[in-house]
């Protein structure tokens, strides 16, 4: 792929006027990197049709929020609250296929959480990242924590916690957002917006329409930003990024996008959304709009857009290979490091 | 019929007897519940008395409190019991205390739907047993049948009960018990244990999906060892019904008591020294227990929850250790 | 009292067109029954003082906007979710002089839980009210929940919960209001405002300015109001109830007023209010500001006002010398009233 | 020194020493704590270290957790136990299983101070105990002690580790018992019982207030009936020292719980279930339980406070009872 320029251009999508730095190479990563979650995301759906992976939730549709996210932080020094639906944001955070692979399928040496538990959940060997517990909400009162922290430290970090529109209704994100107000932590308030929560639609989760117009709650910016356009995207959290990065505090960026999916593998969303909803929101799938935008820069034409996809299925096929041919972790495993002291012996069951 | 039929239909019923009683909880509508406990029933009774909820435990049973104590018999469903944790203000420090703290004069006749435990690969966030503070808390009942007919007995009585009843509803259970369910309306007392198995020389006091195990452990060592094991199925965690379990430990002189939450300080310990005071001249030997290691409950990975769970095997083990003593 | 006027009139007060149906009677009655719980409050003060009181919070400060509030309900129909610094709301809804002192004093017959517990909490025989505990925000999902079921019987009932500055940080707060946006049940959230949770001020406890100004987060009316101004509370709290009355849902009503004491009598607010604070509150006194108003109107002179003050101070002593005589509970009382059934017993201790 | 005064020295100069420590909670920084835990902290330490925070629990859990996850070492102030429930999803949910969730990699040294019991005429929210819960958990520590030195000894055992500690402190303590507080620094380690009295014919099992109580109650019979009491009190709840409880029961043969939380499903529960396990045939007589009423703890009005609570008394009577057995 020599015959792509890495110097920095004035992107511009329709309705955007771009200033940052996005580079060619940039947005050729950040595509790549969503055909390459894409792929991955549907061979893990896969698996579990074939009875090998025990449950996962998809992030088609999520893709470019997640892509023009992670391109605006710094994995080097931000730290990251993420959630179960984030698998483009671990792949853009350099976890790879194989990684990914051992959590849904439960294998040794996961990275998170050593297959304790689900998928996406655990910590990162690589990332300050973590997400302790499937408790949606919990961890924006924790990400506050994280920052302030930081903030008493005089740390050069960004905390970017990510939730859905479902966890914008517990009482743990007004107690969390309140405090990040009042006492200014750098932390971004990252909400991807599917509009449900498993089946239950935003007009029953809340009485407005969007959960960036409740940033004025808690004196924080707060901006609603289309995330199926991944310059879009990317633009907002910068700008929240370097807010909280020059000592200004927390921000909400809320990026509207579509469960392409089931809520999870376990799910079957026409019991609950009309066809009409689905038509819909497949024209909202952030990979073809994005291939249009990089076609569009003539970063990528017919034959780059196919080596990348036949780079995207050899990756995952490799990776699949891998992962299915690792062991279980082994039972007497599960005995250790409960606390920092581990001479404190668990009885066998 | 299934436990999670069982439950569904007796819901529906109590519906159609009684227009106080409404349901309320995440994707309980349209969607039927994750486990479609409540599938089917926005459909006949609409969304006025189907509330599908924002995504916040704490305000579920909160509202369905506030409603109780205003007239109606709400069903609070929470999605799964991992998650009912930011609901334990409103239950254990709220609910619990409305008709003492009121001297009687307001009440709360709700139930709170609970579907918990393991060994479905629901790793530490969809695999847990919650029990242990509902059954110690003055002021709730708490429910946890173990088959189709003990379901529908139970949870007639909770919705019917004047006072806030915790269900319990095993997740492993649901499709995997079937039973016989007579058509005829009926209820099972809340606070009675019940002997599900007979036997001369051991007591074995359990609850939830460990009833299932206990009872396949109970055939095994009959077979193979001869050893007559009584099976007494709890039923209740809240009031504990001892009577049973005194009369049956006089008989055998044997107690083991097993479950797959966690032993210390839990519903086993409670029983345990109930026996411990109560029947201390009966025993023959030392009251045992079957129970996971003091581990969060529990580990994702295959081979480590079946490591963690209980097991009929384990069981067996423990019953003929315990015979020999 | 004779020589006072019932009918009607245009009453108004720097800055408020009055358009409601506030009598001089209506008028003098809250005022009287200001002076009563101001008489009382400073007499369950001595109390504690004296060792007969375990603990008392003042609703000294809150007088003008709990009586406008009250008044501009129905007693008869509506229901009140009450905290513990209601004592003049509880006279204003008939509740007695002995009745209160009762509760401060623990005694037999206390006719809100027997005395098992704190002062205002429990329940009302005569009026919908009830107050379940301590717990800080956990009635604002409860009222939701007794309006929800008004709205599902179609009951002509509206549900008032009152709840303070520091309430508002709760998780309960932001899933109540919430829910209550959603479902449009019949309910007033009503934050009585003094600027501090025990010693925390207002802007360590939020980083904005009105509790109010978070209603559209929830799409209800929210309004701040002097609660000094016993005629602007009455409007306010008149125009959230008629809404509620009339169908259309919630609103959120924030009266703003000074702790003219400290939080409790276990407290001490010199610890952490400035002189200058202290200065400045008392002059937001809502007793004098009343008897202006009432004066200003010809409904109360210097005579009447004398009459109002002894009446208040015999009342007060009269209550006092019955509760004092009055035994407490005897103990086996204690064993009584937690289930329905209560052939469930409780094994002595 | 009293309770509170050897909390607060602790405090300070753990602070001192360390300045990862910080402090939150409600009211303790220039009001220093409702019960003056913090008194004069805020002043030496600032408002950075010593943050006053808003009315919400759940938040001062969670943002401890995430302060602790990344460097710090919180101490949070639930400002009493029967507001702890809003704070128990991030408590036992979250904070428990960290660790064990991220397979050691991420940690949390957090404490968390929580003011509990009863005897204050606090009414039913503000004497609750809260420890089973809490002692249920694994991935928790839980420290109850009742005397300065111990409270001293503890709560530095708690800053300095690197998993989460609850630390209970009764508030009828606080200012009622004093004790000797040696001026050099040291620490009492999380984990183990101690011996308060020794005796030779009962073994007496209790924590917290109950333990000055039990200790009048063993000077009682031991003058009136000559019954010698062994005292051991807990100190820690999760996990329990059984070794000292099992030693002593062998050598009296008689073991009697003494506690202030409710009897069901509790503490007490789990020390009888170990002695009827581990000490059976060491037992001449049932193992006994002193506690209150299954009631919501406690009423308001002081004759059924007193009721309600174990007294040196009643606590004398169940020896004598037990000793007769
Ligand atoms: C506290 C809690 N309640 C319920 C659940 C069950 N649950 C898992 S995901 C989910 C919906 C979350 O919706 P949203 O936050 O919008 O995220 P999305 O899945 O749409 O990306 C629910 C209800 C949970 N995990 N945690
Ligand atoms: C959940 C909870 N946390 C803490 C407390 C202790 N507490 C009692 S009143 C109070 C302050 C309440 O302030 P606010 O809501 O403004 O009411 P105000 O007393 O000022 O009228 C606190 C912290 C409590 N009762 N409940
Ligand atoms: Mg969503
Ligand atoms: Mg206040």
């Amino acid at each position: 792929m020599a015959n792509i320029g890495a110097d920095p251009i004035a992107a511009s999508s329709p309705g955007h006027v771009f200033d940052g730095l996005l580079s060619n190479r940039d947005l050729l990563q950040m595509y790549r990197t969503m055909r390459l979650s894409r792929a991955l995301d549907e061979r893990i759906w896969m698996l579990n049709r074939q009875g090998k992976a025990a449950i996962a939730a998809s992030a088609q549709g999520h893709e470019a929020a997640q892509a023009g996210t992670i391109f605006a932080t710094d994995p080097a020094r931000d730290r990251y609250l993420i959630y179960y639906r984030q698998l483009t944001a671990m792949l853009c955070l350099g976890t790879t296929p194989v990684e990914m692979l051992k959590q849904f399928l439960a294998r040794d040496g996961e990275i998170m959480s050593n297959a304790r538990q689900f998928p996406l959940h655990g910590s990162h060997p690589r990332v300050d990242l973590f997400s302790f517990s499937n408790v949606v909400g919990t961890q924006l009162p924790q990400a506050v924590g994280v920052a302030l922290a930081d903030k008493m430290k005089r740390r050069d970090a960004v905390t970017i916690v990510f939730f859905g529109d479902g966890a914008a209704s517990q009482g743990d994100c007004h107690e969390a957002m309140n405090f990040a107000g009042i006492h200014k932590v750098p932390v971004v308030f990252l909400c991807e917006n599917n509009r449900y929560a498993i089946s239950v639609p935003l007009k029953q989760q809340m009485p407005i329409e969007s959960i960036a117009a409740r940033a004025s709650a808690y004196n924080i910016p707060g901006t609603e930003v289309d995330g199926t356009d991944i310059i879009a995207s990317y633009e907002a959290v910068s700008e929240a990024v370097t807010r909280a990065r020059s000592g200004n505090g927390a921000s909400l960026v809320e990026l509207t996008v579509e469960r392409l999916l089931p809520h999870t593998t376990d799910d079957d969303h026409t019991r609950y959304r009309s066809p009409e909803d689905i038509e819909q929101m497949k024209k909202r799938d952030p990979l073809p709009v994005t291939e249009a935008i990089l076609r569009r820069h003539g970063i990528i034409d017919d034959e780059i857009n196919r080596e990348i996809l036949d780079w995207a299925r050899r990756e995952v096929d490799d990776a699949t290979h891998i992962a299915e041919s690792t062991p279980f972790p082994p039972a007497p495993e599960m005995y250790h490091g409960l606390f920092a002291d581990d001479s404190e012996e668990i009885d066998r069951a | 019929m299934t436990v999670v039929e069982s439950i569904r239909e007796t819901i529906r019923e109590e519906m159609r007897r009684d227009s106080d009683i409404f349901i309320m909880g995440e994707d309980i509508g349209p969607r039927g519940g994750v486990f479609l406990a409540t599938g089917g029933l926005a459909d006949e009774f609409g969304e006025e008395r189907v509330i599908d909820t924002p995504l916040a435990e704490s305000s579920i049973a909160g509202i369905a409190l506030g409603a109780a104590v205003n007239g109606m018999r709400p069903i609070a469903e929470i999605q799964f019991a991992d998650f009912v944790w930011p609901a334990i203000n409103q239950l254990v420090g709220e609910a619990a205390k409305v008709r003492y703290g009121t001297a009687g004069r307001k009440f709360a006749p709700m139930t709170v739907r609970v579907p918990y435990g393991g060994g479905v690969r629901g790793g530490l966030y969809h695999s847990q047993s919650i029990e242990v503070l509902f059954a110690h808390t003055p002021g709730l009942k708490v429910v946890a049948p173990a088959t189709p007919y003990d379901a529908r007995g139970l949870l007639r009585s909770a919705i019917r009960a004047d006072d806030p009843v915790i269900f319990l509803e095993h997740k492993r259970t649901y499709r995997l018990v079937r039973g016989e369910v007579p058509d005829q309306e009926y209820t099972e007392p809340i606070g009675r244990a019940d002997i599900k198995r007979a036997g001369r020389d051991l007591t074995l006091i359990t609850y939830g999906l460990m009833l299932h195990y206990s009872l396949q452990a109970a055939e095994t060592v009959s077979a193979s060892d001869g050893i007559g094991v009584e099976v007494i199925d709890l039923r209740t965690l809240r009031p504990i019904d001892s009577e049973p379990i005194l009369e049956s430990v006089a008989r055998t002189g044997r107690a083991l008591i097993v479950q797959e939450d966690t032993p210390a300080v839990s519903v086993s310990s409670e029983i345990s020294a109930i026996i411990a005071q109560h029947a201390f001249f009966d025993l023959d030997a030392p009251v045992m227990r079957v129970a996971p290691p003091e581990l969060p409950p529990m580990p994702f990975t295959p081979l480590q929850e079946a490591e963690f769970m209980p097991s009929p095997a384990k069981i067996a083990t423990a019953i003929r250790h315990l015979s020999e003593l």
